[in-house]
């Protein structure tokens, strides 16, 4: 791992290079109250002075809704146009937080259990991720409980701390984050003497020990607590569609006559209608099972399956519930 | 809109069976002429017509719509086109709120007896499409998956 | 209690007593008249035959003072004046346009929130209730209550009593003693402003509801309408000439009558003014 | 996989005139799940219709769509030939090719193209419909009759006579209704009682008719062919099967001085009573607010004096309940509203009398056994002033509408007048003088020319008594506005007819709608004048507004065709193009959630409450259920309902959808 | 403890099963649902309440059988009154209470009590969505297309706007159903308009104006101002008022015969 440091003017002519150099730049953009990625033109269009996007950044690898493939009926004759990874663009992610690009590691997992799904894989593998450590966090915030913290480095390709003097320590992490960097290699500089990015991080104090929580779950499936954690419950899908870790999807059909396409789209476990049989019977017919579900799934099936945690602490779930369903202190009273 | 004079737009009409569809036969019988742009589609009563059939017509290409029933009292079901009336001032009030242009549709009363109103109804409403151009503001939109990020 | 009082042209001159018995009864009654300032005539019985816009803008500045002077009822004595300003307080409420137009006429607004109310409604309000406590003179006679035309009519802008067979001021008589006749001609016209112009129309339709007042044994009649008033006492000599009689009723405005029966002096209501001298007394 | 055959019709020229038809054809041909498709030059006729059957045979076929002339004119047709080659008549479609396309363009590209386009939908359509079966219903072949007047007897008459059962309800203690009063009718004048009685009589003895006076109507529940009616039977007080009609029990009876109903308050009844001589049944009745016994509890005299002792005391009504299949509702009308005007001084002077009483002065079964005389001194009127319009067409009186008899009746009764007093004069104050019908205005003319009827074409201002003389103020306009006074013996005022008193609660009891005058309200006021909305429920006679007697008579006859017509079929058949609630397995049973505004929403109250119970009876869910037996298949509560669990057959949200998107494939 | 807490207290020891309230939450109180007598002491109920809890009432297997009392907002009451209306609520098993202007707990008996209680508080636009009206009112047609395809583009069907309102109680949603596919499932711009359309007119005549939507919505569009608009727009038209319910049917399940009619050619 390589350390640089990078002047305000260097931030600004790197970032021109990235975009000089053809890619679609993803980066925080503010609307109103509210952060999120979009791509962007210019580095003033980044947001500045906000804890968190609302949501991940997971739509540049798995996006809310995809095209598979697409067919066409002619006199009987069917012609099918398969996904086609030329189509993809290039992508860098601008200012992802650290809990985010961690994120991406069990996306990964779980796009590529047993079955390596191409749409994914293609988008990862055009996509590098230039995180910014964190210097403040909120309440919702948990990442260190969750064997995350605000300069966590893993899944990002370059991690930049910024510095007060509007420059930025820079992690180069991967040869992608390399390559990124050759693109305006005079940009950056030897880092200052004994640097210490610590000093810049935001504090996120440790709620609970994720290990106590896993082993609780072990037998908590017929626990009654899911009842009382899930009361308030109103089982839209905003926790999950905010998830950087939440890779449930749904497959669509959209034909129009003789045509159509076949799209992937997000789903939620949260959904009434996601477990839903044709017969009518549904196995998690309450809220309270769906919800047992969320936890279950991310705290102890994961693990168990494919041993990662599917939960980074970015606390978005938590900001984004309409009825203020904390999973941060769900989790805590688990173990209380 | 000169460049549009030669565009045909694709116009539906969801007309009720009791009296526009027989004013529309009427229209026949007496050999009035009108634009071919017009497809109707056959409903019970205006009171049947579902408003998301209106949007999903706009969705699909339609550059302009027709509605039309039975004059107030006339239904053939005593209430249905009140009942349609209704639906329609508060479709019209929620299309005009999110900005989609109203102006293609045409709301109407054609009766059994009307052949000629039938008419006079399809070629002016072509006329009006015809000067409004190709709704591909809508289209274009309904043929996104994603956004197309707007830099202007 | 302060109420609004809009006198017009007749309660200042042709008929002085009526003015003067209102406001006696009035004070008797402690209600307190609050006169609107600077107001003009209300165009009766004329200028709704000249021009439509002066017949509404008379009566619309009227109300506009009344309004802008803070007053939430008036009371119209005159019925010919009652009549007018109810209908031009219709009018301008059944159309926008119209009100625009007057306003600019007479160059102020009026929102149409002043009440308008006959003698009657003034006394039904109130006097119904303390009158009969009040009473020291029982005015015990025979009487035939007449309404004349401009009070009830038309009944769709006023919503007066019942348009052809009212039953109010016999209701107000019979409290304070007197015996009100059953007869026909209650809302008959008195002939109103041919006062002047065509006596002869006057003395026959005056004359044929005088004389079967008289006939069912009336021995006052009692009107709240200066015109009506002036018809029957004024033009007595003419009436008596075309029925070729010698009729001798008085005719007295009710607030005259009320006013006698709670012993105020004839003077004080004015009798003294009148042509048939009132024998009752 | 749906094989759907497609038949462009030529209509000889009509449609391939401007159609490129063979191309119709060709073009539909590969248009995904047509098996078959071809044009003819005549689809209609037999070649052409054996051409369809043969084709759903040999390429088995699931659905059909031809290419002919309006739906309007062949769907039945061609759904016929489908069932007779065994495809479900509800799987073919009919493109109107004719009337809304060859018709009304011109030759060329684009007309071709639109047919193809109007075919093309109609095929994804019939993709997506489903094979119905229409709906029989089950009939109670016996109809119930509310009110004895002539539209009832009439209507009961006619239905029995058709060998149906009848059941007649009559409030009052005889049936007659209104024309039982009248004296003469016009235009004919010949004596009401004298054709009516016959009729009532006839009703009393016909083996299909079971008739129950003094009874009411109490509920109704079910719909068409199968109704459940609550019938109250009030108490009569008298055991009509011991009771011999001999009439000591009315002569005895101390309360002497009750005016009577039937003679329109002019004479008194006694408490126990008859109503009137021709009664039917002719056995009396104790009018409960009159009778000592009742109000007082004590006298008993008619008991006392009762041969038979048919007298039975403070026995309670009876409810009975009747399965009919039909009703028709006669109720009548009323003639009141002489409080519209005061100024004419009903009430106040004894000889200002309603038309309907006029009518009992002129009976011979009348107060004055026929002879007009003055209720106040019982002279003979030497001048008499008929009143026209007293309440009718006049809007600020209440009632705008015209009440359509007292034209005739106020003519009638002026002739009457003249016949009896030849010395009499007889004055008509009138606004129009409206004598549509046969014979009438003829009438009209002889009481004017003939019987030298004075008609004064004015409105009467007051009416005041004078010296003994009735003043009546009215103005003549074809005087230039003159105003003129008569000096009257009587005056006789034609009220306005206006809705029976408890019409509104009645329709309510039935579902039936009603105008603003609570008159009930037709099905639709040309083509369905003798339906309501509720099916299975007709009317007939001034119920619906004020009626001559042929009028009522022929919508009585024409009410009574209707239940004849339902009852002569084994089971009511009808078209199954109406909604329907979905319905699935627990947990959920439907996707309905029971918010019932398409209840509120459906015009011919056919959406009903169904309580899904589990075994122990407990409901679980109360969800929307379509009465096949009611609904008319408008779909107004398909496009109202929010979860989309209700839809309508023939027109369902999917075949909708299909046939608007096959619009926009490519 | 307060007197909310106490009154939970005493409603529990009468019999009910469950008191529905708030709790202190992290932002703001929340739903809270008190079934013991020991937890009472976390029930608060004051202006920061804003939560609609009467979107749980129509929830079978929360509520359960018991008797269940409900700390209601002003316009929880309305959606109470509105669901009575639908047929969706036994207010027999029910003890609504609310918290006065005068901080009185007020108990209601009857939906009267509460259709009056409820005509003394008048209902209107907040400042924030006359700041809104006034903006897009200020636009052209095309500017106001644009604005909301590029507010729904950000939506990402996640149906919290669905959730949150008590009026949405359907057990199957239109976006559910599938044959047809009325509303593509997938998160574009022009579905989500579709929905949101669809939304909106299936409140009309039912919309309480309690604003859950908007505030539910994660990415921060604006949907509640559709439906307060369209119930300021049409309820002189209709003659509708929030909380106060027609009892005999709503604004599109009935008609005036002369309703206007003057966008009809």
């Amino acid at each position: 791992m390589e350390k640089r440091y990078i002047s305000k003017e260097g931030l600004s002519r790197w970032f021109k290079a990235l975009l000089a150099g053809g890619k679609r730049v993803y980066a925080p953009v503010r609307n109103n109250d509210k952060v999120d990625f979009k791509p962007v033109r210019s580095l003033d269009e980044v947001a500045d002075d906000y804890v968190q996007t609302t949501q991940s950044a997971k739509s540049t690898v798995f996006p809310r809704a995809e095209v598979l493939f697409s067919y066409q009926k002619e006199n009987g004759i069917t012609t099918l146009n398969d996904f086609d990874p030329a189509t993809v663009p290039e992508t860098v992610v601008w200012k992802i937080h650290p809990c985010d690009a961690v994120g991406f590691i069990p996306l990964s997992q779980i796009f590529n259990e047993g079955y390596e799904d191409i749409l994914y894989k293609t988008h990862l593998e055009k996509t590098t991720l230039v995180s910014f450590s964190c210097s403040h966090a909120d309440s919702f915030c948990f990442c260190t409980s969750v064997q995350g913290g605000p300069g966590e480095t893993t899944g990002s390709d370059i991690q930049l701390t910024s510095l007060p003097d509007g420059g930025a320590l820079v992690e180069i992490l991967t040869p992608k984050g390399e390559a990124l960097v050759q693109l305006s290699a005079e940009s950056f500089e030897a880092p200052k003497e004994d640097e210490d990015k610590a000093q810049y991080l935001a504090d996120v104090p440790i709620y609970f020990q994720l290990d106590e929580i896993r082993n609780k779950l072990k037998d908590a499936f017929n626990s009654d607590i899911w009842k009382k954690q899930s009361e308030r419950c109103l089982g839209c899908g905003a926790c999950a569609f905010v998830c950087p870790t939440c890779a449930c999807f749904d497959i669509q059909e959209n034909p129009k006559g003789s045509q159509g396409q076949r799209i992937r789209c997000w789903d939620s476990c949260g959904f009434s209608l996601f477990t839903q049989h044709t017969s009518g019977h549904n196995p998690r017919a309450v809220q309270s099972q769906r919800w047992r579900q969320r936890i279950l799934h991310k705290f102890s099936y994961m693990p168990d399956r494919i041993n990662i945690f599917g939960c980074t602490g970015c606390g978005r779930c938590s900001r984004a519930c309409p009825v203020d369903m904390n999973i941060r202190e769900h989790l805590t009273s688990l173990v209380k | 809109m000169d460049e549009n004079s030669e565009f045909e737009p694709n116009i539906v009409a969801f007309v009720c069976n009791w009296c526009t569809y027989a004013g529309a036969d009427l229209t026949g019988t007496s050999r009035l002429k009108y634009a071919t742009n017009v497809k109707i589609v056959r409903f019970p009563c205006t009171g049947r017509i579902d408003f998301m059939l209106l949007l999903k017509a706009f969705a699909g290409g339609a550059d302009g719509i027709i509605v039309s029933g039975c004059h107030p009292n006339d239904c053939h079901y005593t209430s249905g086109n009140f009942h349609a009336r209704r639906r329609w001032m508060a479709l019209h009030n929620l299309l005009e709120l999110v900005g989609i242009d109203v102006r293609r549709v045409r709301y109407s009363w054609v009766s059994a007896a009307e052949g000629a109103k039938w008419a006079d109804l399809v070629n002016s409403t072509v006329a009006d499409i015809r000067r409004f151009g190709p709704y591909t503001e809508y289209q274009n939109v309904a043929k996104q998956l994603e956004m197309e990020d707007s830099h202007e | 209690m302060n109420i609004g009082f809009y006198p017009g042209c007749s309660l200042k001159g042709s008929s002085k007593e009526y003015n003067e018995s209102v406001l006696a009864l009035g004070k008797a009654l402690d209600i307190e008249f609050e006169e609107i300032k600077d107001w003009n005539c209300c165009g009766a019985s004329s200028a709704h035959a000249l021009s439509k816009e002066l017949s509404l803008s008379l009566p619309a500045r009227v109300l506009a003072l009344a309004e802008q002077q803070g007053l939430k009822e008036i009371v119209v004595p005159c019925a010919a004046c009652y009549n007018r300003l109810s209908t031009t307080q219709y009018e301008l409420a059944q159309n926008e346009e119209l009100r625009e137009e007057i306003a600019k006429i007479i160059d102020m607004s009026y929102k149409g929130g002043v009440k308008i109310l006959n003698v009657l409604q003034l006394l039904q309000r109130f006097a119904s209730d303390v009158i009969e406590s009040k009473v020291v003179k029982p005015f015990s006679h025979q009487v035939a209550c007449y309404y004349g035309c401009l009070l009830v009519r038309p009944h769709k802008i006023l919503q007066f009593d019942q348009v052809e067979n009212p039953q109010i001021m016999d209701l107000l008589m019979s409290k304070i003693g007197a015996t009100p006749i059953d007869w026909a001609f209650k809302t008959e016209c008195c002939g109103g402003g041919f006062s002047v112009s065509r006596t002869d129309i006057v003395s026959k339709l005056s004359g044929n509801l005088l004389k079967d007042a008289v006939d069912r044994g009336a021995k006052a009649i009692i009107v709240a309408c200066p015109m009506c008033h002036s018809n029957l006492d004024m033009r007595r000599p003419e009436i008596n000439e075309y029925l070729n009689a010698n009729i001798e009723v008085p005719v007295l405005y009710i607030t005259q009558a009320i006013g006698l029966a709670l012993g105020l002096s004839p003077e004080a209501l004015g009798l003294e003014r009148h042509f048939v001298p009132v024998s009752l007394i | 996989m749906s094989k759907i055959g497609v038949f462009i019709c030529h209509c000889g020229e009509n449609i391939s005139g401007t159609v490129d038809c063979e191309k119709v054809a060709t073009e539909l041909s590969k248009v995904e799940g047509v098996a078959y498709s071809t044009d003819y030059k005549y689809m209609c006729s037999d070649p052409g219709q054996t051409l369809i059957k043969e084709a759903i045979k040999t390429h088995h076929l699931t659905g059909v769509v031809v290419g002919s002339c309006s739906p309007r004119m062949h769907e039945v047709t061609f759904r016929k030939a489908c069932a007779e080659a065994g495809l479900n008549p509800y799987m073919c479609e009919i493109a109107n090719l004719r009337e809304h396309c060859s018709w009304v363009h011109e030759k060329g590209e684009a007309t071709t193209e639109k047919a193809i386009s109007l075919v093309t939908m109609l095929v994804e359509k019939v993709k997506k419909n489903k094979p119905l079966t229409s709906i029989q219903v089950p009939i109670t072949k016996k109809a119930l009759v509310i009110g004895g007047g002539i539209a009832g007897i009439q209507a009961s008459l006619d239905i029995a006579n058709c060998g149906h059962q009848v059941i007649l309800i009559e409030k009052d203690p005889s049936i007659g209704g209104h024309m039982s009063q009248l004296s003469e009718t016009f235009p004919t004048l010949d004596c009401s009682q004298c054709i009516l009685t016959p009729r009532m009589v006839e009703v009393a003895q016909h083996p299909n008719i079971t008739l129950y006076t003094y009874a009411e109507l109490e509920k109704v529940e079910g719909s068409i062919g199968n109704f459940q009616a609550t019938i109250r039977l009030k108490a009569k007080s008298v055991d009509p099967k011991l009771c011999t009609a001999c009439g000591l029990c009315s002569s005895k009876c101390p309360q002497k001085k009750i005016p009577s109903e039937f003679n329109a308050g002019l004479g008194t009844r006694t408490a126990i009573y008859v109503p009137f001589p021709q009664a039917v049944p002719n056995k009396p009745v104790i009018d409960k607010e009159h009778c000592n016994y009742y109000q007082k509890g004590k006298c008993q005299v008619c008991q006392k004096n009762c041969p038979t002792g048919a007298i039975e005391f403070d026995k309670p009504d009876e409810l009975i309940t009747e399965a009919v299949g039909a009703i028709v509702v006669t109720t009548g009308f009323n003639v009141l509203g002489t409080d519209f005007f005061p100024e004419y001084g009903y009430g106040k002077y004894k000889d200002v009398i309603t038309g309907l009483q006029f009518e009992r002065l002129a009976s011979a079964s009348g107060p004055t056994l026929g002879e007009i005389r003055r209720p106040s001194d019982g002279q003979i009127p030497k001048k008499i002033v008929f009143i026209a319009c007293a309440g009718s067409r006049d809007p600020a009186k209440g009632i705008p509408y015209c009440s359509k008899i007292c034209c005739m009746y106020t003519a009638k009764h002026a002739m009457l007048y003249q016949h009896k007093v030849h010395e009499g004069e007889s004055y008509v104050f009138y606004m129009d003088i409206r004598a549509g019908g046969k014979n009438y205005e003829e009438f009209v003319r002889r009481a004017i020319e003939e019987d030298g009827v004075n008609y004064v074409r004015g409105r009467v201002a007051r009416v005041y008594e004078k010296n003994g003389k009735l003043i009546v103020k009215g103005v003549d306009t074809l005087l230039a506005g003159a105003q003129v006074e008569i000096e009257a013996d009587m005056v006789v005022l034609a009220t306005a007819g206006v809705s029976n008193q408890g019409a509104e609660q009645l329709a309510q009891k039935m579902h039936i709608s009603y105008d603003p005058y609570k008159f009930f309200a037709e099905a639709h006021p040309k083509l369905k004048p003798v339906e309501t909305n509720t099916a299975g429920i007709f009317l007939a006679g001034a119920c619906q507004a004020p009626k001559d007697i042929p009028d009522t008579v022929g919508t009585a006859s024409g009410a009574a065709v209707k239940v004849a017509c339902l009852f002569s079929q084994a089971q009511l058949i009808r078209e199954p193009l109406i909604a329907v609630v979905n319905r699935s397995g627990p947990p959920s049973f439907s996707t309905c959630v029971g918010c019932f505004m398409c209840e509120t929403a459906c015009p011919y109250h056919a959406i009903e409450r169904e309580e899904i119970k589990n075994r122990n009876g407990e409901v679980l869910k109360v969800v929307a259920k379509v009465n096949p037996g009611l609904c008319q298949g408008c779909g107004t509560c398909v496009a109202f309902c929010r979860s989309k669990s209700i839809d309508i057959q023939g027109y369902s949200n999917e075949e909708m959808y299909a046939e608007v998107m096959s619009l926009f494939n490519n | 403890m307060n007197k909310i807490a106490e009154k939970a207290v005493a409603l529990l020891q009468e019999g009910h099963t469950l008191v529905l309230g708030y709790e202190e939450g992290d932002r703001a109180p929340r739903p809270f649902f008190c079934r013991q007598a020991e937890e009472a002491q976390h029930l608060v109920l004051d202006e920061r309440c804003t939560a609609n809890l009467a979107v749980y009432l129509t929830k079978p297997e929360l509520m359960g059988k018991g008797r269940v009392a409900v700390f209601a907002i002003t316009s929880s009451l309305r959606a109470i009154a509105q669901l009575t209306a639908e047929n969706q609520l036994q207010l027999e098993n029910l003890t609504i209470l609310t918290l006065t202007a005068e901080q009185e707990i007020k108990t209601f008996a009857t939906l009267e009590e509460i259709r009056s209680y409820l005509s003394e508080v008048p209902y209107e636009l907040s400042d924030t969505e006359k700041a809104l009206d006034e903006k897009l009112s200020a636009m052209t047609r095309e500017e106001r297309w644009k604005y909301w395809i590029n507010e729904f583009s950000r939506c990402i069907k996640c149906y919290a706007c669905r959730a949150a309102c008590p009026m949405c109680y359907c057990t199957r949603c239109i976006t559910e159903v599938n044959r047809p596919q009325w509303i593509s499932p997938w998160p574009s711009p022009l579905p989500n308009m579709e929905w949101q359309i669809n939304r909106v007119m299936h409140l009309v005549g039912r919309c309480i104006g309690c604003g859950a939507c908007g505030r539910a919505c994660p990415v921060g569009i604006p949907v509640d101002y559709l439906s307060k608009k369209m119930l300021q727009d049409l309820s002189e038209e209709f003659g509708y008022v929030p909380g106060q319910a027609m009892q005999d049917g709503n604004a599109l399940s009935t008609f005036k015969p002369d309703d206007k009619e003057n966008f009809i050619h």
